[in-house]
């Protein structure tokens, strides 16, 4: 009896362990679906160039998403970071003159800032994030705006640092694909083995019964905007070094293709649930059409619109069926 | 034997109001070394709250605390940090984490904050393994039944080796078996000198485990006394603020109610239910005003057949009349317009809707009957409320209040109530008395009798098999998803019903109940 | 016996329920003390013109929200709206507007079937449907502005009812039906229920997905309705320009008027004093000359504090 | 079928364009592709659409690289930030020619040309017009572009130069209406709230502005072309209507057909011919003396 009990206990697992892995691998499915699709319609999608354009013009996205990822994850939204991203490049360019490190590191520090201010208004003042977050976003592109008197920055070529950051090769690879494996990994890892991680989750899954179970959500609400404004400001800083800009008006409705990257990948909103590898897929899924579109690069703007939003809802009806399949 | 002499926990003229209203209003309550000290008292009496602010997971409005030296506990973290440590009444776990992870979040056994996972599989397992419990520590808590989650919510609490340890109604889904080993578990707990508070609606099990006993009423404690010198009627008394010979004998409120229904119509003919793997067969039959029991081990699918036959969860097979007419049931829509209603065993989730006020509540079903041109009668809304609290004697500060601030057992009463302000003519009943204290249970059981002698067919599920014992005509008992048998008149009685329950059928002079019809 | 402390009466006192309406009175005061010309009829009658279009949606995304969804399509809902209406108007007003009408309700149907039968998220279908729309509508437009003259329809956006608007009438009139709809009626306490604890609601006997369906429907036919007056008021349709951000706008009236996310709850007027104070700070930073980029700044921090006096009491 | 495999025989121009909103963009993207259809023979056109956004662009230039095209038409978004994409242009040989925007590098070595108009000279013509319309005395209200873009930082600078000279003319108030007909029509309501008949002129970044800020005016009950002059910039046809009602004072064009000289000058630089750094188009100026002669002609 107690034998049979456990085996389907494990034959459940088994299936629910399955399922996960195709909620994951369904948009690795997608991706590379349309890989194949590209490679014989295009005869230069295949070409180590464009690979390459294809991973480093969605590095930036790809860190912000992986904030991103852990708000949503937590139960939370972040819709700041496309303001972030640009006050963050933003202040990097005005400090480039002081050198690269003070550019970014200040870049960065900026977005921590309101990062904290974020995660203080949520978890203390106990607001609702989405609200929050709109408003913050909106002071955020406000101060970028104001401190460059609606200008871009030129970020002068004696912070090669900064522009190494952006446009950099180590080896083959270019320096900001590399930024975000690290990053993947080292949140992938924080998430997973880590108590922080762990509370993330559960807090995300359900908060009171964390709070009464010992966790503090507070803090955990405070690290994880924290987090994503760092990210930001880091995703900033990279877009102005490969720019060799900081733009005010940089990274509009980069929110909104975050979370689309994040549920793409079968991240639930509610929180929860979920995990960041499949983000990175998912930004990639998100870069390869807009790539694809350009390879076409006959199909009108508006039909663009079209398809783009088409796409992202087959990609979510997807995503629901293999969910409900669990 | 222990000499239970020492005070661990002694807390002072606590008071606690929820946006004006007075949950506590000063209450004393003081806890000594390695007793189990009973906490009762009638839904919304303030125990819950009580225990909440024992654990900071409330702030105290006023009053001394006294834990060794005073303390205030700003979060639960601080007080499981010194030993305080509480299974609450609402079962409090994350779904989507496993067991272990549940069982050890936020202490977490880590090294530079990397958890050590093996580490904490392993103590799990041996946490379970202690309360006897076959489950897997890396499971998802999701797919676990609520009798397992309570069961997990217990070894959490067990498992940190408090000096205070609280539990708040645990046995309230749970089976015998689980009941006594966790009733083993508590005692040994005890002789190693941890002190316990223990909640629960059932006296048995008071007397049973507890040395010592706090009754509460309306937010202030009325005596603390050793239950060995206090009877239940006293303690009855005690709780309802009433003299004995007002309170009525026996066990529960069925007991005495005529029990004739043979003459009446059919009402309800279920046949061969079937709904995924969780049941295979069920059929019932059942005349008008009759009360027919539905008894079961857990997870053999009472639950899912009163679910079905509301229309609740899709029928895949198997058909549903009532007064002989065939039921397409959909959806709940279909089978409230056939005159079906339905409570269901989760009242948090599948009840109340919380941010909505008890009138609000009351009257959802019925909503449609008291609209004329989509607009809403207040006039008859209110008419409807005020007859129905009344008569029910439902406790909120008004109408208006809102629902999730009433106690359980209030709460219950709306949720029956929004079914009687309806005509209804069979009346679904998962675990009706659930977490209700015994003043409302007897109202709430004597009200099921009369609803049955005014024609109304009830199907109740109980895990208390006096209840079903006393309260029915016909016990049909559900083994794995099918019902196995029908007991009825002499053979209607605790031991054959356990008997049947844990065994099958195979007891004689049993009848086997027909999958084939007649 | 009587010796509370006074500041632990002042917060019984304070009802975080009137959080926005304090507000919305403090930015009122205080502009019609500094700001030269603020406390006119004739800029309130100004204001008001200016809100009304946020007002249709705001009341439209109230609905939304209490079921516990959320609608972003609004924007481009409008954006469609405008378009076709300023195609069709040399056929006759009924028929553009008949026909405008119907496209709202077609985007309000495809919400209604994504968020209630396919059970998906409402944040991320509207956030598809809202890019699909937006380019459905330039397609249908070439990308091209629409101009028209109509004297009888642009009245809707530009007539006078004696000396009111006519569509702040008409934001009038939608804002008592909302009030009435939610308090009174059966569908209004469906939605209250369903955002409340829709297993719980369906169990009662309410056909959640039905209610659903229709919030979402409502939604679309509101946005539709601020379209045309939109439109009306431009005299031409524009499907790349109208209706930008409007969903950002009205959620936060909807959330600034009290409204929480969590659903279950809905507060029609408190939307209205929501989109009020939000109109308010931006005429008055208009009319003080703030420069943009600071009054962004600015009315961020004035709506994060309106909402930061409505927080949750801690327990 | 452009978007599949090459045929070798032809050569491949991509056109990188900002983003596709308002009349003047569509006119822009109308033009040149009209050229290139004149052309498909000997030319495959592929367009990418950076929907306002520097770092799209950059990542259309990538992509457009990355796809081999023979030549790239580019109207930045801004001057700064696209300085990598055009080196990364050069480091594949392709020639860029800057349209209507510049950018940031060294014309002949990052691009080959910059062919447009001059923003800084549009509104100082506006503002010129202005003075002598008004005589050198007015108070005025200008509605500045998308903030942040350098057509709204030049247009705006040049106004300022050529009013600097006439003490009596003054900017009572300068706000953002986003070049959007609907954000003006509110934003001068407000404005006329706050100032009303102080108001005698009004210098919008572009036309649709200027027809939203009439409309205002006109439901304020003021009259557009006596009470309050106009000026604007971009000679769209709405906008020489206006012109025609005696609303709208005047139109300095901003010419968006592109098309056949950037084709021109790109076949010019294939034949081995050499290119100007700067190529200036003729901007005209209608006022109600020429605008009825234009008015078809217009887009
Ligand atoms: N969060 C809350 N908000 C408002 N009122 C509350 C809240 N929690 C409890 N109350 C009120 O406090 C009183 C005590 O409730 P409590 O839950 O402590 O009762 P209880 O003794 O545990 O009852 P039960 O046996 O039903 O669990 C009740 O009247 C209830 O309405
Ligand atoms: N395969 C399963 N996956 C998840 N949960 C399950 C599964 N099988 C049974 N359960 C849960 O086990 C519980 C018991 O099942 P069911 O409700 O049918 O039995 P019951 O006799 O009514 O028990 P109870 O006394 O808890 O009401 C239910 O809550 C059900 O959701
Ligand atoms: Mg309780
Ligand atoms: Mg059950």
């Amino acid at each position: 009896m107690a034998a049979t009990r456990s085996l389907a206990v494990a034959g459940m697992r088994l299936s629910k362990r399955l399922a996960r892995l195709l909620t994951s691998q369904g948009v690795l499915l997608m991706l590379l679906s349309l890989a194949v699709f590209a490679s014989f319609r295009y005869e230069t999608f295949l070409t180590p160039l464009n690979l390459m354009n294809i991973m480093r013009q969605n590095s930036m996205l790809a860190i912000v998403a992986l904030g991103m990822t852990v708000v949503i994850l937590s139960g939370g939204i972040d819709l700041s970071v496309g303001s972030l991203v640009a006050l963050g490049g933003v202040v990097a360019a005005l400090l480039a003159g002081q050198g690269s490190f003070v550019a970014i590191v200040g870049g960065i520090a900026s977005t921590t800032l309101l990062g904290v201010v974020n995660g203080l208004l949520v978890s203390r003042a106990r607001l609702q994030p989405f609200v929050v977050t709109l408003f913050t976003a909106s002071a955020a592109r406000g101060l970028a705006l104001s401190i460059t008197e609606e200008r871009s920055i030129a970020v002068p070529s004696a912070a090669s640092g900064l522009v190494w950051l952006g446009r950099g090769f180590i080896g083959f690879v270019p320096v900001p694909v590399l930024i975000v494996a690290l990053l993947y990994f080292a949140a992938w890892f924080m998430l997973h083995k880590s108590r922080l991680g762990l509370h993330v989750f559960a807090i995300g899954d359900n908060e009171e019964a964390s709070r009464l179970m010992g966790v503090n959500p507070n803090r955990v609400k405070l690290a994880v905007y924290t987090f994503s404004g760092m990210l930001s400001g880091l995703a900033g800083v990279v877009l102005a070094g490969r720019l060799g800009a900081g733009q005010p008006v940089a990274a509009f409705g980069w929110e909104t293709d975050a979370i689309a990257a994040t549920v793409m990948g079968g991240t639930f909103l509610v929180g929860g649930q979920g995990s960041v590898f499949p983000t990175l897929v998912g930004v990639l899924l998100l870069g390869m059409m807009y790539n694809l579109l350009n390879l076409e690069g006959t199909i009108t703007p508006w039909w663009q619109l079209v398809l783009r939003g088409g796409f992202l809802l087959m990609v979510v009806i997807f995503q629901q069926r293999i969910a409900q399949r669990e | 034997m222990t000499q239970a002499t020492r005070t661990v926990l002694c807390m002072r003229d606590i008071k606690k109001s929820f946006s004006g209203v007075s949950a506590l209003r000063g209450v004393d309550f003081e806890l000594k070394a390695g007793e189990i000290h009973a906490l009762v008292g009638e839904n919304g009496a303030g125990k819950s709250t009580l225990i909440k602010i024992m654990t900071g997971a409330y702030r105290r409005d006023s009053g001394v605390m006294d834990y060794g030296d005073p303390v205030t506990f700003q979060n639960p973290t601080e007080a499981q940090a010194v030993g305080i440590v509480a299974v609450y009444q609402e079962i409090h776990l994350v779904g989507f984490r496993t067991v272990a992870e549940n069982i050890f979040l936020g202490r977490e056994p880590h090294r530079f904050g990397i958890i050590d996972r093996r580490r904490m599989n392993t103590e799990t397992s041996e946490i379970l393994e202690r309360l006897g419990l076959d489950i897997d520590p890396r499971s998802l808590v999701s797919s676990l039944n609520i009798a397992h989650r309570q069961m997990v919510a217990i070894a959490r609490a067990i498992s940190f080796g408090a000096r205070v340890l609280i539990l708040d109604e645990p046995t309230s889904s749970l089976t015998e078996t689980e009941v006594s080993v966790l009733f083993n578990v508590m005692r040994r707990l005890k002789s190693e000198g941890t002190s316990i508070v223990y909640v629960s609606h059932r006296f048995e099990e008071l007397y049973a485990v507890c040395d010592r006993v706090t009754v509460l009423r309306d937010g202030c404690n009325i005596v603390t006394q050793s239950l060995a010198t206090l009877n239940r009627l006293e303690l009855v008394c005690y709780m309802l603020g009433r003299e004995p010979e007002e309170v009525s004998k026996g066990v529960t409120a069925f007991a005495g109610r005529s029990q004739n229904a043979v003459n009446r119509p059919v009402l309800l003919q279920a046949e061969a239910l079937k709904y995924k793997k969780r049941l295979d067969g069920v059929s019932i039959e059942m005349r008008h005003g009759e009360i027919v029991g539905l008894a079961g081990l857990l997870g053999s699918g009472r639950s899912e057949t009163v679910r079905t036959l509301f229309g609740a969860e899709p029928l895949e097979g198997g058909t549903v009349k009532l007064e002989g007419n065939l039921l397409s049931l959909r959806d709940p829509h279909d089978a409230i317009d056939a005159g079906i209603a339905f409570l269901s065993e989760d009242r948090k989730a599948d009840g109340i809707i919380p941010e909505l006020s008890v009138r609000e509540n009351l009257t959802l079903a019925a909503l449609p009957n008291l609209t004329q041109w989509g607009i809403v009668s207040r006039k008859r809304q209110n008419e409807l409320v005020d007859r129905f609290m009344q008569r029910l004697g439902i406790k909120a500060t008004s109408a208006e209040q809102k629902i999730h601030e009433l106690s359980g057992g209030n709460q219950q009463k709306v949720l029956l109530a929004r079914w009687l302000c309806k005509n209804t003519k069979l009346l679904l009943l998962d675990e009706p008395t659930r977490g209700i204290d015994v003043g409302a249970k007897g109202e709430i059981q004597r009200l099921i009798a009369e609803l049955a002698e005014q024609g109304l067919g009830v199907l109740m599920i109980s895990s208390e098999v006096e209840e079903l014992v006393e309260g029915s005509q016909r016990v049909i008992v559900l083994r794995d998803g099918r019902s196995i048998a029908e007991l009825s008149g002499e053979q209607k009685n605790i031991k054959a019903i356990l008997h049947v329950m844990a065994e099958g059928a195979r007891q004689e002079g049993v009848k086997q109940s027909r999958t084939d019809n007649e | 016996m009587n010796s509370k402390k006074p500041d632990l009466s002042w917060k019984n006192l304070w009802n975080p329920n009137l959080g926005a309406p304090a507000a919305l009175l403090i930015l009122y005061v205080a502009n019609a003390v500094f700001t030269p010309r603020f406390a006119t009829v004739s800029n309130t009658l100004n204001m008001l013109l200016q809100v009304s279009t946020t007002m249709f949606i705001a009341v439209g995304m109230t609905f939304v929200i209490a079921s516990r969804g959320i609608d972003l399509t609004v924007g481009s809902t409008m954006a469609l709206v405008s378009v076709i209406v300023a195609l069709l108007i040399k056929y006759g007003i009924t028929v553009a507007i008949s026909f405008a009408l119907c496209c709202a309700l077609l985007v309000g149907l495809l919400n209604g079937f994504l968020i209630s039968r396919l059970k998906l998220d409402p944040l991320i279908t509207t956030l598809a449907a809202l890019i699909l729309w937006r380019g459905v509508a330039q397609v249908i437009g070439d990308g091209q502005l629409v101009p028209f003259t109509h004297p009888t329809f642009e009245a809707l956006g530009k007539g006078y009812l004696g000396f009111i608007p006519i569509q702040v009438v008409i934001a009038a009139v939608v804002i008592a039906g909302a009030f009435f709809c939610i308090r009174s009626t059966l569908f209004g306490r469906q939605i209250v229920a369903v955002g409340g604890n829709e297993k719980a609601a369906r169990l009662a006997g309410i056909r959640a997905e039905r209610v659903k369906y229709i919030v979402y429907i409502v939604s679309a036919l509101l946005a539709g309705l601020a379209g045309l007056v939109e439109t009306a008021r431009l005299g031409m349709g524009d499907p790349s320009k109208v209706g930008v951000n409007a969903e950002f706008e009205a959620i936060a009236a909807v959330v600034v008027g009290g409204t929480p996310f969590s659903g279950g709850r809905a507060n029609v007027l408190g939307t209205v004093v929501g989109a009020l104070i939000m109109q308010v700070i931006s005429t008055s930073f208009n009319m003080l000359l703030i420069p943009f980029t600071w009054s962004l700044v600015l009315k961020s921090v004035i709506i994060l504090f309106a909402i930061f006096l409505q927080r949750p009491k801690e327990v | 079928q452009s978007g599949c495999v090459r045929e070798k025989t032809k050569k491949i121009v991509g056109f990188s364009q900002t983003e596709n909103i308002g009349p003047w963009r569509i006119a822009e993207t109308n033009s040149i592709k009209e050229e290139a259809a004149k052309r498909k023979k000997t030319y495959d056109f592929l367009m990418t659409d950076a929907q306002g956004q520097t770092s799209k662009q950059f990542s259309d230039i990538e992509d457009l690289i990355a796809r081999q095209v023979d030549a790239i038409f580019l109207a930045p978004r801004e001057y700064e930030g696209l300085t990598p994409a055009l080196e990364a242009a050069r480091a594949a040989k392709i020639p860029v020619f800057l349209i209507d925007r510049e950018a940031a590098g060294r014309p002949g070595e990052h691009f080959v040309s910059f062919l447009g108009s001059d923003f800084i000279v549009q509104g100082r013509r506006v503002g010129k017009w202005l003075a002598q319309a008004t005589n050198g005395k007015a108070s005025i209200v200008e509605l500045t572009g998308t903030a942040g873009s350098s057509v709204a930082i030049d247009r705006a600078k040049g106004f300022r130069d050529a009013i600097a000279s006439y003490p009596n003319m003054k900017i009572i108030a300068t706000q953002t209406a986003d070049f959007s007909r609907a954000a003006a029509v509110r934003v001068m309501e407000n404005i006329i709230q706050a100032k009303g008949s102080d108001i005698t002129a009004v210098y919008a970044h572009n036309d649709e502005m200027a027809l939203g800020a009439i409309q205002a005016l006109k439901s304020a009950g003021m009259k557009p072309g006596k009470d309050v002059i106009v000026g604007s910039i971009d000679g769209q046809k709405a906008a020489l209507e206006a012109i025609n009602r005696g609303e709208l004072g005047v139109s300095v064009e901003s010419n968006p057909r592109f098309g056949p000289l950037v084709f021109a000058t790109m076949e010019k630089y294939f034949a081995g011919k050499k290119i100007p750094p700067r190529i200036i188009l003729e901007d005209r100026l209608f006022d109600v003396t020429n605008a009825k002669d234009f008015v078809q002609e217009a887009y």
